[in-house]
This record gives structure tokens, C-alpha cells and sequence, in this order.
């Protein structure tokens, strides 16, 4: 080291001795009960119970007995915790004849689902690939009328889809129904998945071309390894979007292939004297249960496929 | 052979009317495949509409006779039933003949009428009064006198559950039994506006204005929660269809005892012929087609009737039936029909259409206390002059 | 015959005409780099002569063939990428793989030349790893190796090394021109870097909005620059450029405020008798004399320092002649401090003029 | 123009693959969406009852439509409810978006708990707050037993304000993805542009208003996409919590809609009623979405 | 009084120490660089000065004053990111005024700040447009402006020009200079930039891994480098590397390979008998002579020429020295060409030795 930065550093050496001995030292302190944690955590704690109470709400009502709700308060933990709303809602409660609660809804709504969120994430994606990497002519256009198209309502294009679904012989058959729910979650996932692929970088795909890859090579085995998190997004959107499904549901299936909303319906609004709001309750946690999951389980992936996808308008 | 037949009947007494539609098709070695849909017909409809259009027919459904098929009959996709009702001699069986003509289209029959039903009932329950300390009222007039008494008394003078339907329901009850027959026809069969623009019309606004200040408090939606509240003594009384009865049924009460039904509101003794009807869907599958005759005349048979308009609450549509099981209600309804005092049933007069800009007025109406009955008057001259 | 030849190329974009009846020809185991501002167009051409873009209109050749409609893949091009653009995940060794694979070549023939691209790149223990584990450079070798492999005759380089930090940079500058001696095939190579250009090219083809300014060799670009732009953007330190008056006449001179700096040793691309009036004068840094030797030059002048930029291996100096800043290059040894005054002198013979209004050599 | 005739291959068949994969899209556009409205808006000239027929009656049921009582209910309750469900979601969203950027313990608890709402159909969310809502047993019931007894907080039933009722449940079930999208909003703001309003002494929420707000406009759009789209929608809600009651108070114009199509069995009211929807959207959709996804070109 | 003073200064996240025990000061007026690769803690340094990072233990004093847990706002600093960090949607303006209006100042006050800033920079024709209207440099000077405008003693820069292209760097690095040079505040600048280091700054702190490895003025960092890794990371091209083994005795020499290069003439940090065994010698290519000179050199040797690269100033030649590679650098117009066989030479004097172990000069 050279003199001059020596003598720099023993001349701030003194000045800086006499300070040393009061002023502050290390890491300013952080007291946990400062006014902005208690605001902060108070704010998030207050918020976060008001999303909760309707959850609370309901489990508690559904291990009620009726007696007890008609007299007691719905916030109350229930005084005789009893499970018969559940193995009713489930298993017993009835519509018109059929006495099988949601039990048969449950796999009808999975293989329902299952087929569905595969076909329409497939189409959409490759929708969103076709459109983001390979720009043709017209494409946009295609792509503003799906827009526009996620505003329609839905019971407009019943009629429509019934007619084309009949021309195609597909009414009444499970593909119709995966078709119908291909074709609204076409819009909102394209684009996403548009979204996405135009944040890749373009070099990747230009590479590929180069490499001699076509449309589907490049699809498959350079696009989708790297989409992973906008297909979670995907997923999720379309798992709760499909599972929730009432209005597809009930009119494109028949008794035996009923989603499980649509037995919701059927428990909650065939009324049978007074409402048992425990089994009701019990049911709405059993239907709605999966997509709960789904999201509990993934929500942090889900906000990462957000960020990666929805943003870049 | 399976046939599904779609229905949207799931209260507890219809669950149980239809169970012995079941239990008969069932017995003549067919299965029956229950195809309920909760929520009524506005929910039910559009699933058996789309259903039938779409190429994916149910072998059997529940519409309300009158219009409502109309277009599906005519477009060809219901299936003729002529030759079965003319086996079956249904023109000579069916009582009244407007049922059967309901079905008709052309000369052709296309749906089998399964039961009568009556709008025109008030159905009181005895408990409430005597909690009140007021006597059962024995006309529409009486009940609104003691509607204060009932009011101290914590109760709820008239039920009407929130539904658009029943709110316009109860208003056809009222033009009958306040303005008498032939305003009512006037109204709905000619369609006259100047009619129902007059002072008869207004009387039953007058009527209606009442019964919505007696509703003011009943916060439940169906129709059946609100027959609870009179089968519980929460309430004083119900406008509602013979239906109802199941109900009281279902619960173990007992008419004249536990409650008490007034015909016509007790003033102009009325009852129209509703009734619900099924139509089958052509099917392309013979052995179907075959079943569903079947069940057709399952339906009409004697003893399936019977069992199933005693639990259903309604008035069986065959004369030749032995109603000894009826009770005090029925026996009154069907007392009426003997006499002849009947009057077409509204929905049979009006379109949807119609019927649904009435309900979208009357549940306004009803639930509006600032919408005065003359605004509604006009509102409602409009909607029969506009109707077809 | 020529590697590769672009005829009268033109591309729009929409309404947005970005490359404007260009004309080039590489000859066979050239080192051609493109060379020119951000936003000139350098990647267009690029991607175009790759097939990665639709032309507009024009012919492209490529070893006499017309590929002008031809996939990329067909065309015998290998490229590499600025941002690398490594299927990231892939090993190194399925980067290197996927297209031989696409184009069906035979399992052996694949080992082999993976084996061989390998060994040049000296990317043999990296084969397994994927490209989110290796360092900026060896993930820049093995994109050059992913063009390699394909055993095509024309490589194909979009600023490979930009973003790379300058230590690397230098590096793999030598390494890649270490490569094309030692494999010889055409390279076209894209950089706004002058040094790369400068090291690297066999000829320089300097852009500027779609159009080619310059297309010479390094030694003729930097010494003789067609035209002020030109001059401008290469050399760094750039080259000093003074606002002046031109005199012809009985002894040339450009007269810098009232200095007049003679100029008959220049030699004008034109007739000098054609010019006079505003003109710029454009002289380097490292052209310009200090101390001793500056007075033994045909003009000389005494200027005061004002910054000193110690550059390490030598030293930038900053003063003022007529106002106009001007930069010297000094051997960093010199003591030499804001506040100096110095005398500093130039060869006219060195320097370059340019008419102001066109900004053409002159 | 010699290079045209130089082989130019058809356009047609360039990126044949592209276009093959399109087809989904491209008949789900046309046919569907592009088909299925003019469909409607056709058959919106007809006197259509049960069954979609070509008897046309001209503006007979535009008129009828816009001199009927519940369209204009539904109308002015789907203004108010999209207004106030827009600008709430937004504020609520971005409040609780910028309360979990602060860098919090247990960030991902409270997300999921702000979140899962989003997991359950409005179906489902009608049901629980009409329950919640229920004056007998609901809030209002509660505080009535714990001695308050004159508290009137009956949204349903109360049709001034029956359409909040709607409103509150419709926030609890959507903010959630409105304050993830904005989370991953306010994530992608370069920090620097924090720390330089830290140098500068501005205080957060200026920050926030002036500074980072303003830079998050393609999020805003985004979300404001995905929240109109459902607003205009919103059916399943009203039909679940209030039918459209009290009386009509709670109508809606999907509801309208659904309800003359099926329930009145006049298609061609409904069909009327849902080109005007399909009219205000396309009013204020095409022109934006054009401008943003037409025009733009990622480089 | 020292400016900016550090003490002990160490910072972790998490479990990871970033920075440990830092100690640094700088004088009033002094230009100081911190300079070091990626990811060595430069701007987590800069931070903790400008009060944007919690340190962890340590004291931080700015003109005497204990800062350490004062607000960014409160420490009399100012400061530019590398990414500009503009208020996009303000006005050149707006993002000047900002920070000024929150913190009260009068009316009047702040137009004549602005004003004089605007002066300065050279920026009043921009006052109104929005930063996407302005060219990269200008954004740069706009965001030099947001720090000029607030008064402050204490600059800090965290790598400002890194995002801008060549050209730019070196135009706006002579700005940055000059405004040094005007309003002679405490500049704290960071950079990986080498040549940005070597012109700007008094001091140079050369950081790895957290630690400061060599903090002094550019001549000595350049000239006698503490280590290998500062001789290496300064200096481009960079320092020539060569293996060899350091035996001392009568008349010492590094032997490369069984090339002897007698080192009699260099000065040994410490005590060259500590010293045997594994040496680097590192000399850089503009101290090694070519050619005529190179015989008179203390060492010279014969090599071959493998590659030649033209940097338009002057040309950097590439060649192996026992297998070793070693570049050197000569004028521009020697018509050289990979393998010509020359003859090279240098005085050991002007080398730096390292221990090949520790890397640390001896
Ligand atoms: N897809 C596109 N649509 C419209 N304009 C484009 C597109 N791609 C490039 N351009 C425009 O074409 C011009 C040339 O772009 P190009 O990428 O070739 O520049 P470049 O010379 O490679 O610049 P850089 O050094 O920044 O890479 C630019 O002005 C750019 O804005
Ligand atoms: N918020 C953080 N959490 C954990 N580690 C961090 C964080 N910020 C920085 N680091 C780590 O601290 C080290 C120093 O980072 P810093 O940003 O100071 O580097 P730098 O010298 O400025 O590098 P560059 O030249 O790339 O800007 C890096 O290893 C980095 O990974
Ligand atoms: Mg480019
Ligand atoms: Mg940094």
C-alpha cells in the first residue's frame, strides 16, 4: 500500500476513535412490537380472518346438528361435534330418487376433469406456441375475437354449442363436454401460455430452427420442457375452472355422469321441509374440497406461473 | 329396458309422488333411471330443451302441459302417442277433456297428463291462530282482519317464498276469487287490457297490495320453506297450489285438525286444472321406444295414479279411480271438479313469456313497498295487452 | 466462386424498411464481420442470410446455390447467438445432439462428431452438464460447438461475445480466431464491438440504417474511412474531429479557427479543386505527436491539459485546440497533469477530411 | 420485380405446421365465437320462442328489451356492481399485494388464505355468504343475540342495498387473484427504482401512488381484463345468494339473459338482451385489445 | 476529516457473509473506484453506505457523523444505478424535482437547483420529455442530474455505464471526469470495468469475495499489484502469466521452463530469500520489446507468431514462450503475420512475481 492512502487512513483513524465510544454500532435494531409490525401484522391478521370465516363458518355448521344451529350462533364451536351432516352429504342425501349423496358425483367430476383440463391445456398451449413463436399471417386476429370471446356470457352460447356439438354427432358424449370446456378456456389460457412463450427468448427458437427442428419438434422438446410453471398455472386455472363447472355440466352429461356440482345443486336445492344448512354446508366442503387442495398445495408455484405468464400484458 | 326420465321434482312430497311412478315402471320389468334436477323448472328446462335439441334425448320428461312443449312437438322431436291413448281409450278416461287437449296438437296426442293440480288454495295453519287468540279464518276477508293479531303475535301472516313464480301465482289466485270468473278469462283468455286495466282488476291490486303487507316479513325463497313456516305455526297462512299438501303430509299433519285449506280463498270456490304432463322424446333405439309406451300407460294405469296423486297432493286425472284414501282437501277439490267450477289453468292461457313478464312484475311488486298498485295496474295491462 | 451472396436484399418490417437493396459476397473462408450501431440492422441481415427471416425481395446464394426459400436448416449454416441460446434442458451434450438427430444422422457418425467438436472446444468433461451449470464462457463454446457439430460450411455469429465481461471477452476473441485457422470455413460475424472487428475480420462491412457505409479491410476502414461516421465509430479512443475552413489554392490548408494546418501532403479521394468551405477535419488520437517530436511535424500547436485519463497501458490526454476538445495518446509513463501546457503537432498526411454538410471523405 | 418469379413457394403452405395447430383456435374463433354471435344477434331480429326460428319482427324485441323494468334493473345493478367490484378489487388487491411485498414472516400463509376463495365456484361462494348473511342465523343474527338488539345489517333482503350484499361476496372470492397478479406485478419493479426513492426521502406510499402504480400499468390491464370479463359474467353469484331478489333488486344481465331464453322461452328477447351486452363489450374490447395485442410485435 | 469512513463494516444474508469487517476511508474530494468481478460485493458495499442495506456489525461515518442507522434520505448522499432507476412516468423534470418537493424545499429554491443542474449536464432542452424519449446517455445524465440536484457531499455510482454501449462509455466517462473536476465532491464509484477505473479514479479498491485486496492509486495498482488476481483483473490486455520456478542465490533467476530470466534488477517486496520454487512472473504485453530493442532487453528470446490481432491504434500479437501463451503489443503499422518467427524481449524490473501457492507478490 502506498504512503499516501496510509497516512489517509491512520488520520480518519483519530476522528473516528472519539465517535466510536457513543455512536451507534452493527445492525440498527428492530424491535418486533414496532408500530409498523403491529400494523402491518395487525392489518394482515384482521384481513386474513375475514378470509377465513366463511371456511370456519362452514365447517363448524357442518358438525352441527339442526337443532343447534336453528338456536345456536354460527360462530360457535359446535357444543356436540357430529359427523352425520358429512356421512349424509356423501353418502345418503337425496334428490328425487336417488339417495347417494355425492359419492357418485366424485368420480364422475374426476373423469370429467381429468380429460378436460388435458385437452384444453394441450390446445391451448400449443395455441399460445403457435402464436407467440410463429407469428403467421392472421393470427392476431384469431386471437382478438378469443379475447373478445371470454367476455361472452356463457348461457349465450349454449344454444350455438348445441347445435354445433349436434352436427358433430358429439352432444351427450364426454368429448363433447371436454370439447365445451376446451373452447372456454381457450381464451384466457392462450393467453397465458402466449404470454409466456413470447418472454422466451427468441434466439432459443431461432437456434432450434436452425438445429432443423419443425413446429412440433420444437413444441415438445424445446418449448414444453421449459413451460413448466405456466402449465401449473394451467392446470390450476382449469382443475378449480372444470371441477366448479355447474352449467356445462349439467346440461351436456345425463343422471349417471353428473359432476359432483351438479349434485351439489341437487342436495342444496331440493329442499325437503326446512334447509339442513349442516348438510349443505358438509357438501359444499366435500365439492369444493379438490380445488381447495389443489390450490393450498401449489399456491406458490401458482404465483410464480402468474408472474412468469399474466403479466407481460 | 332403462329409461331416464328428468323431472325437477325433489321436494319431500314429490320425491315420494314420483317414487311410486318408479316403483311401478320398475315392477313391469323396465328400470327406471331418476334424472332429477334440483332448482325447479327454470333450471330443469333448459337442460331437457338443450338435451332434446341436442340429439341426446331422456326417454321420458316432465313439462307442465299447456305451452310449454309446443315447439319441441312441433319440430318433430316428441314422440306420438296416438296410438297408445286411442288403445288405451285416454280420450274417454281423462277428466276434464282440456287435459288431453293439451297434449293435442293436430289431432295428434303427444304427452301423457298425469295429474290434476289446482292453484287456487289458501292453506291456514290452525296453530298459529290459536296462539294469536284469533278463530281460523274462513274467507280471504277474515284473514286479512286477523293478519294484526297474527302480527302481535310474532307471526307472519302470509308466507310467499321469494321465487318470481309464486309471487305471480298468488296474484291469478286472487283475480278469481276477488273479481270472479269471467274477469279472469277476460284477462287471460281474451286478453282484453281494457280489462285489465278496469276497476275489477283494481280491486285485486287492492287484494294484492294486502297480502304483500301481509308477506313484508317472510325472508324464505321456496315454496316449500314457506309451507313450513304455516306447518310450524311460524306463519299464518300460504297462497299455494294443492301441492302444498304433500307437504303437510310429509309432515304428519292432518287436514281440518292441524291446518285448514280454503278453496278459491274461501270465496269464490275455483279450481283451475293445471297439471303436469310427460312427453317422450323419440328415441332411436327400438327397445326403448317400445319401454316407453310402457311407461306411459303405467302412468295412466289406475292404481299407480292413485299412489302417486295421493302423495303428490293432486287430483288424480281418470275419474275411475277409488279416492277413498283421499283426505279432507281432496275431497273438497274434488267436489269442485264434480261441479264443474273450473277455469283453464293460467299457464295454459299464457305463454312463458307472458308468464315470466308477470312474475318479473309481481316480484317486484311484491317486494317493492314504494311501487304502488296503480303503477302496477298500468305495468300489468301493458304486459296482457303486449301478450299473444 | 463466392461462400456466400446476398443480391439487392431488401426487408421491411410492416411499413419500416430495414435493410435497403444490400448487396454482399463472401468469398470461401472468409472472416466477414458486420460491424455497425445498435438498431442498424446487423441481426436482420443476419437472420435473413440464415432463413430466419422472410425477405422482402433479393436473392440469397449460398455456395452458389439459391437458397433464397430454403428452410435454415438446409441451407449449410451453423449460428450462434448472442444470448447463447441453449436449450436449457438439455446437457451440453444433448445441445450438441438435438439437431444432428433432427436431420437423422446415424447414431456413429453423431459420436463421432460430437467427439471431434469436443476436442476442439476442449468441452470433453462438460459433456453431461446442463448449461445452468457451466460459466458464461464454456456456455458460449459450447453454443459455438452446437454450430460446429453440423459440419456446415458457413458459421454464422450474432454478437457471441457481448455478454461476456471484457476479461472473457478477450479471451474467447483469440479463441475464435484460433478456430476459423484452423477450420477455415466462411464466418459471418455480427459485433458493435470495434475491437472485435478489428482483430477478427478479414473484411469489416461497417452498417449504418440498412445500409452498408464500408465494406474493406480493417487496415483500409481505420486508415481510410469513407466517411465521418465511419471514422467516427471505429477506434477507441475515437478519433478528434475539428470543425474547419478549406482552402485550396497556392498551399492547401484547412484553417481550424485561425490556424491554418497545411495540407498538401494530403491525398484527396476526389479532386481536391472541388472542395472548399466548411470541412471537418478527423485525426486519431494516437496520430497526434506531444512533446519533442511534435514541433518537427507540419503543424504544431501549444494547448493546455485538461484531463488526464490513465488508461493503464498508456495514458489519454484531453485539451482544446480552437475550443474543439481533442485527445492525445501518451505513453503512461509521462508525468502529465490537468493545467499542462504542452505542445502537440500532427501529419495532416495521417488525418482524414470530410465535407461537414455530407460528411463524406474528401 | 424478376426475384418474385424466382420461386417464391405459396404463402399458404409456408409454417404449414403453425397453421394446422391453429385450426383449434382458429374454428373455436370463427365458428364459435365469431359464428355463435352473429347467430345471436340474428336471431335477436326474430320472434323466437323455444326453438330459434327466422321469423323476423325487426326491433321488436330491442324495443321491448329497453322499455322493460328488469333490464334496466339489471342494467344499472351491473354498472354499479362492475364499478364498485372493479375499483375495489383493484385497491383491495394492490393493498394486500404491497402488505405481503413488505418483506413479512409467513408470507406464504397469508397468500394462500387471501388465495383460496379463487379455488371455490361462485356457486359454492353464493351459498356460504347467504348463509353468512342470513339475518336469522347470519352476522346479524349473531349480534342480536349477544344483546345488540335493534343492529340491522340484512343486505338480501333489503333491496336497496342487496346488490353490496352481492358485492362483498364477489370481493371475497376474487381479490385473492387480482392480489396475485399485482404481487408478481410489484415483484418485477426494478429495486433500484426503490432504493433511488429511498435516497430521494420519499416516503412509501408516495412511492407507491407516484412511482410504482403508474409503472405497473400492464398489470393493471391485464387484471382489469380478467375482473371485467367476469363481471360481465356474473350469473352463478346472483342465482346462487338472492335468485335476483328481493324482487328483481339483484338482477343481472347474464341472469336476464338465461332466464328469457329458457325460462321465458322467448330466444329472441334473450338473444336481443345479449347483443347488447356483447355491443357495450365490443365497444370497449375490440379498440383495446387491437391496439394491445395487434399491433404490438415482440422483437 | 475523512469523507466517508468504514469500520469493521461486515454484512450477511442469512448465513452468507457478504462482506467482512470492511474498513475504508476516503478524503474529502477524493474520486474512489471499487472495482472487482461479479458477485465480489461491490454493490452490496455502496449500499450499506447509502444506508439501502442493514449492515450487520460495523460503523459507517460520513463527514465525521455517525450514519450507521440513519436514514438513506438523512446521510447527505446521492446516488445512480446502473439501471438508471428513473420514474418513468415523471418528466426529466418530475424525477429531479421529486425527491426535492417531498423533502420541503421552497419554490424558488428548487428552480434554481434545477436550473444549475440542468446547466451542468447540459440537459434544459430535455426538461420536459419523459426518460422513454431520451437516449441512453441522456437517461444517464438525467440520473447524475437527480443526484447533482440534491446538494449533497457524497456521490455514489453504481456502475452507471454499464448498460451503455462503447462509445457512449467513454464520452459520458470523460462527463463524469469533468464533473469531478468541477464540483470536487466524494465520489464513490462502482465499477468492473478496468479502464472506467483506471481513468476516474484517485484511489482504487480492487474487491473479491468481500474483501478489499488492494486499495491505492491506479499507477500502483497497475504497476506493482499486491496479487495475482488484481495484476491479472487490471490491465487490458492483460497481464502475461508464465509458469516458472524463482531460484535465488547468486544472481537470481526465474527459470521458464529452461529459459533463464535473471530478476537481479527486481525489487522484492520482502526478503527475496524467503523466497524459492513455484513463481509466476507477470509481465504485460506493452513492456515487452520487439524487434531492434529487444535484444537489449535483460531477457530476450526468438518466438513464433501464432495470431496477429489489429486493434486499429495498435496491434496485439499472440505467441507461446515454452508452451506458455504470451501476448505482446506493437504499433499498428508493423506488417507482422502469424508465423513469422521475431525475436522478443523484457526487463524483468518492470515484471511482478507472485508465489505460485498463495498468489501473493513477492
Ligand atoms: N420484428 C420486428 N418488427 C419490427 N421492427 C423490427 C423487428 N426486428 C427488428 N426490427 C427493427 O429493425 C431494425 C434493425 O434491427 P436489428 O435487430 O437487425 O438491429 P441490430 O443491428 O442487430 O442491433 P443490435 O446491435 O442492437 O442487435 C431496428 O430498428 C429494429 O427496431
Ligand atoms: N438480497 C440478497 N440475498 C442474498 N444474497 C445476496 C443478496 N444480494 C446480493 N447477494 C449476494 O451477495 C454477493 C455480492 O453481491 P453484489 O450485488 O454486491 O455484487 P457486485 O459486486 O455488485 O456484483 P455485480 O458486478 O454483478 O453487480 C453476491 O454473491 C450475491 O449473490
Ligand atoms: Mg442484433
Ligand atoms: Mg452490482
Amino acid at each position: 500500500m502506498s504512503d499516501h492512502a496510509a497516512l489517509n487512513v491512520a488520520a480518519a483513524g483519530f476522528d473516528a476513535i472519539a465517535e466510536e465510544v457513543s455512536g451507534p454500532r452493527g445492525a440498527k435494531p428492530r424491535r418486533v412490537l414496532s408500530r409498523r409490525n403491529i400494523f402491518l401484522y395487525g392489518t394482515l391478521i384482521l384481513i386474513a380472518v375475514y378470509y377465513l370465516l366463511p371456511l370456519y363458518v362452514m365447517f363448524v355448521t357442518s358438525l352441527k346438528g339442526m337443532p343447534e344451529i336453528r338456536l345456536g350462533n354460527i360462530f360457535a364451536p359446535p357444543v356436540e361435534i357430529t359427523f352425520e351432516p358429512w356421512v349424509k352429504a356423501w353418502a345418503t342425501a337425496c334428490t328425487g330418487l336417488n339417495c347417494d349423496g355425492l359419492s357418485r358425483g366424485f368420480w364422475n367430476s374426476v373423469r370429467i376433469t381429468v380429460p378436460s383440463v388435458i385437452v384444453s391445456i394441450i390446445i391451448a398451449s400449443v395455441n399460445g406456441y403457435a402464436l407467440a413463436n410463429w407469428r403467421f399471417k392472421g393470427a392476431d386476429i384469431f386471437f382478438i375475437i378469443l379475447i373478445v370471446g371470454a367476455f361472452i356470457p356463457y348461457q349465450v352460447m349454449i344454444y350455438p354449442i348445441v347445435i354445433i356439438l349436434r352436427e358433430m354427432g358429439l352432444y351427450g358424449s364426454l368429448w363433447g363436454l371436454v370439447i365445451v370446456h376446451s373452447i372456454f378456456g381457450m381464451p384466457i389460457l392462450t393467453l397465458l401460455f402466449r404470454n409466456y412463450f413470447a418472454s422466451v427468448p427468441e434466439e432459443l427458437f431461432k437456434a432450434a430452427r436452425v438445429d432443423g427442428a419443425g413446429f412440433w419438434a420444437i413444441y415438445f422438446k424445446i418449448m414444453l420442457p421449459m413451460a413448466l410453471p405456466i402449465f401449473v398455472v394451467a392446470i390450476i386455472l382449469q382443475v378449480t375452472g372444470i371441477w366448479n363447472d355447474f352449467l356445462f355440466g349439467v346440461i351436456y352429461t345425463k343422471p349417471d355422469t353428473y359432476p359432483m356440482t351438479v349434485q351439489l345443486n341437487n342436495i342444496v336445492n331440493s329442499v325437503q321441509g326446512v334447509k339442513e344448512y349442516n348438510v349443505n354446508m358438509a357438501a359444499t366442503i366435500l365439492t369444493g374440497l379438490v380445488p381447495l387442495i389443489v390450490y393450498f398445495a401449489s399456491g406458490r408455484l401458482f404465483v410464480r406461473g402468474i408472474a412468469a405468464g399474466a403479466v407481460k400484458g | 329396458t332403462d329409461l331416464e326420465v328428468t323431472h325437477w321434482w325433489t321436494s319431500g312430497g314429490e320425491a315420494a309422488a314420483v317414487s311410486e311412478f318408479a316403483k311401478a315402471f320398475n315392477a313391469t320389468g323396465n328400470k327406471w333411471v331418476d334424472g332429477a334436477i334440483a332448482g325447479g323448472g327454470n333450471t330443469a328446462r333448459p337442460v331437457m330443451i338443450s338435451r332434446i335439441t341436442g340429439g341426446d334425448p331422456m326417454a321420458a320428461t316432465q313439462f307442465n302441459h299447456g305451452r310449454q312443449a309446443e315447439e319441441l312437438v312441433e319440430a318433430g322431436l316428441m314422440r306420438d302417442l296416438t296410438d297408445l291413448a286411442t288403445k288405451e281409450k285416454w280420450a274417454e278416461i281423462v277428466r276434464p277433456k282440456s287435459l288431453l287437449d293439451g297434449c293435442t296438437l293436430d289431432g295428434k296426442i303427444y304427452c301423457a297428463p298425469i295429474n290434476i293440480h289446482s292453484w287456487q288454495w289458501l292453506w291456514l295453519s290452525n296453530k298459529a291462530f290459536e296462539e294469536a287468540g284469533v278463530p281460523v279464518p274462513k274467507n280471504w276477508d277474515e284473514f286479512v282482519a286477523a293478519a294484526p293479531a297474527l302480527e302481535k303475535a310474532g307471526k307472519i301472516p302470509l308466507a310467499i317464498g321469494g321465487q318470481p313464480w309464486q309471487n305471480s301465482g298468488a296474484f291469478n289466485v286472487l283475480i278469481p276469487a276477488i273479481a270472479g270468473k269471467d274477469v279472469f278469462l277476460k284477462v287471460y283468455q281474451d286478453k282484453d287490457a281494457e280489462v285489465a286495466a278496469g276497476p275489477e282488476i283494481a280491486k285485486v291490486f287492492k287484494a294484492a297490495d294486502d297480502a304483500r303487507k301481509m308477506a313484508a316479513k317472510s325472508n324464505v325463497q321456496d315454496w316449500n320453506q314457506a309451507t313450513n313456516l304455516v306447518i310450524t305455526g311460524q306463519a299464518g297462512g300460504q297462497i299455494m297450489g294443492d301441492w302444498a299438501q304433500g307437504e303437510f303430509q310429509v309432515a304428519g299433519q292432518v287436514a281440518g285438525e292441524d291446518y285448514t285449506c280454503l278453496p278459491g280463498l274461501g270465496v269464490n270456490e275455483l279450481i283451475s286444472t293445471d297439471g303436469d304432463a310427460f312427453y317422450f322424446p323419440k328415441l332411436d333405439d327400438p327397445e326403448k321406444t317400445k319401454a316407453q309406451e310402457v311407461l306411459a300407460s303405467t302412468m295412466l294405469n289406475p292404481k299407480t295414479q292413485v299412489a302417486f296423486n295421493l302423495k303428490k297432493g293432486s287430483v288424480p286425472v281418470r275419474a275411475d279411480v277409488d279416492l277413498t284414501a283421499a283426505n279432507d282437501c281432496m275431497k273438497k277439490g274434488l267436489d269442485i271438479l264434480a261441479k264443474g267450477n273450473v277455469i283453464p289453468a293460467v299457464n295454459q292461457l299464457n305463454t312463458e313469456d307472458t308468464n315470466n313478464q308477470l312474475n318479473d312484475l309481481f316480484v317486484e311488486f311484491f317486494k317493492t313497498p314504494s311501487m304502488t298498485p296503480e303503477d302496477a295496474q298500468k305495468r300489468y295491462a301493458d304486459i296482457i295487452a303486449a301478450a299473444e | 466462386m463466392s461462400s456466400v451472396s446476398v443480391k439487392d436484399l431488401s426487408l421491411n418490417f410492416g411499413h419500416i424498411s430495414v435493410l435497403k437493396d444490400l448487396n454482399l459476397d463472401i468469398a470461401e473462408g472468409e472472416f466477414l464481420v458486420l460491424l455497425g450501431p445498435s438498431g442498424c440492422g446487423k441481426s436482420t441481415l443476419l437472420n435473413c442470410i440464415a432463413g430466419l427471416l422472410d425477405i422482402s425481395d433479393g436473392q440469397i446464394f449460398i455456395k452458389g446455390k439459391n437458397v433464397t426459400w430454403e428452410e435454415p436448416k438446409d441451407r449449410g449454416i451453423g449460428m450462434v447467438f448472442q444470448s447463447y441460446a441453449l436449450y436449457p434442458q438439455m446437457t451440453v451434450k444433448g445441445n450438441l445432439t438435438f439437431g444432428l438427430k433432427n436431420a437423422g444422422v446415424a447414431k456413429d457418425e453423431i459420436e463421432r462428431r460430437v467427439a471431434r467438436t469436443a476436442d476442439i472446444l476442449q468441452i470433453q468433461p462438460l459433456l453431461e452438464r446442463k448449461p445452468s451449470q457451466l460459466s458464461g464462457g464454456q456456455r458460449q463454446r459450447v453454443a459455438i460447438g452446437r454450430a460446429l457439430v453440423r459440419d456446415v460450411d458457413v458459421f454464422l455469429f450474432d454478437e457471441p461475445l457481448s455478454n461476456l465481461d471484457a476479461k472473457l471477452r478477450s479471451e474467447l476473441r483469440v479463441e475464435i480466431k484460433r478456430l476459423h485457422q484452423k477450420l477455415a470455413n466462411t464466418m459471418i460475424y455480427v459485433t458493435h464491438d470495434q475491437i472485435e472487428a478489428l482483430t477478427l475480420a478479414d473484411r469489416i462491412a461497417v452498417m449504418k440504417g440498412g445500409l452498408i457505409q464500408q465494406l474493406d479491410t480493417p487496415h483500409a476502414i481505420y486508415n481510410h474511412p469513407v466517411n465521418r461516421f465511419v471514422a467516427g465509430f471505429i477506434g477507441s479512443p475515437g478519433m478528434n474531429f475539428l470543425e474547419g475552413q478549406l482552402e485550396t489554392g497556392a498551399g492547401a490548408v484547412v484553417k481550424i479557427g485561425n490556424m491554418p494546418v497545411p495540407i498538401d501532403r494530403y491525398v484527396f479521394s476526389g479532386s481536391s479543386q472541388q472542395h472548399t468551405g466548411a470541412t471537418v477535419l478527423g485525426i486519431r488520437p494516437e496520430h497526434i505527436a506531444f512533446g519533442d517530436g511534435a514541433g518537427a511535424m507540419p503543424f504544431s500547436h501549444e494547448v493546455d491539459i485538461e484531463i488526464v485519463e490513465p488508461m493503464g497501458s498508456d495514458t489519454l490526454v484531453w485539451t482544446r485546440l480552437d475550443g474543439q476538445s481533442l485527445s492525445f495518446r501518451v505513453e503512461a509513463e509521462r508525468p502529465l497533469q490537468a493545467g499542462d501546457r504542452v505542445r502537440i503537432g500532427f501529419d495532416p498526411a495521417r488525418a482524414s477530411l470530410f465535407d461537414s454538410a455530407t460528411g463524406n471523405r474528401i | 420485380m424478376t426475384t418474385r418469379q424466382n420461386g417464391r413457394p405459396s404463402q399458404l403452405f409456408r409454417n404449414l405446421n403453425a397453421k394446422i395447430a391453429s385450426i383449434p383456435m382458429v374454428l373455436t374463433a370463427l365458428v364459435v365465437f365469431l359464428g355463435g354471435t352473429a347467430w345471436t344477434v340474428l336471431y335477436s331480429f326474430t320472434s323466437s320462442k323455444l326453438l330459434p326460428r327466422l321469423n323476423f319482427v325487426g326491433l321488436d324485441q330491442y324495443e321491448r328489451l329497453w322499455a322493460a323494468p328488469r333490464w334496466m334493473t339489471a342494467i344499472e345493478n351491473l354498472a354499479i356492481y362492475g364499478f364498485l367490484s372493479l375499483i375495489f378489487s383493484l385497491v383491495i388487491g394492490f393493498l394486500l399485494a404491497a402488505l405481503l411485498d413488505q418483506k413479512i414472516r409467513f408470507e406464504d400463509t397469508f397468500r394462500t388464505i387471501f388465495l383460496y376463495p379463487f379455488a371455490l365456484s361462485f356457486i359454492v361462494t353464493g351459498l356460504i355468504w347467504q348463509w353468512l348473511l342470513n339475518p336469522d342465523f347470519g352476522f346479524q343474527g349473531v349480534v342480536r343475540q349477544l344483546g345488540w338488539e335493534s343492529f340491522t345489517f340484512n343486505p338480501l333482503y333489503n333491496a336497496e342495498i342487496v346488490i353490496y350484499g352481492i358485492l362483498i361476496a364477489g370481493l371475497w372470492q376474487g381479490t385473492g387473484l387480482v392480489m396475485c397478479l399485482m404481487l408478481a406485478g410489484l415483484r418485477g419493479i426494478d429495486e433500484d427504482i426503490w432504493k433511488a426513492a429511498r435516497v430521494d426521502g420519499i416516503p412509501m406510499w408516495k412511492t407507491y401512488l407516484f412511482i410504482v402504480i403508474p409503472m405497473m400499468r400492464p398489470v393493471f390491464i391485464t387484471t382489469l381484463v380478467i375482473i371485467a370479463s367476469g363481471i360481465v359474467r356474473v350469473y352463478d353469484l346472483v342465482v346462487a345468494q338472492t335468485s335476483g331478489g328481493p324482487g328483481i333488486a339483484s338482477e343481472v344481465p347474464a341472469k336476464y339473459v338465461y332466464d328469457y331464453m329458457f325460462a321465458a322461452q322467448n330466444l329472441g328477447q334473450g338473444f336481443a338482451a345479449s347483443t347488447m351486452m356483447l355491443l357495450t363489450v365490443a365497444i370497449v374490447i375490440v379498440p383495446w385489445a387491437y391496439f394491445e395485442f395487434g399491433r404490438r410485435r415482440h422483437v
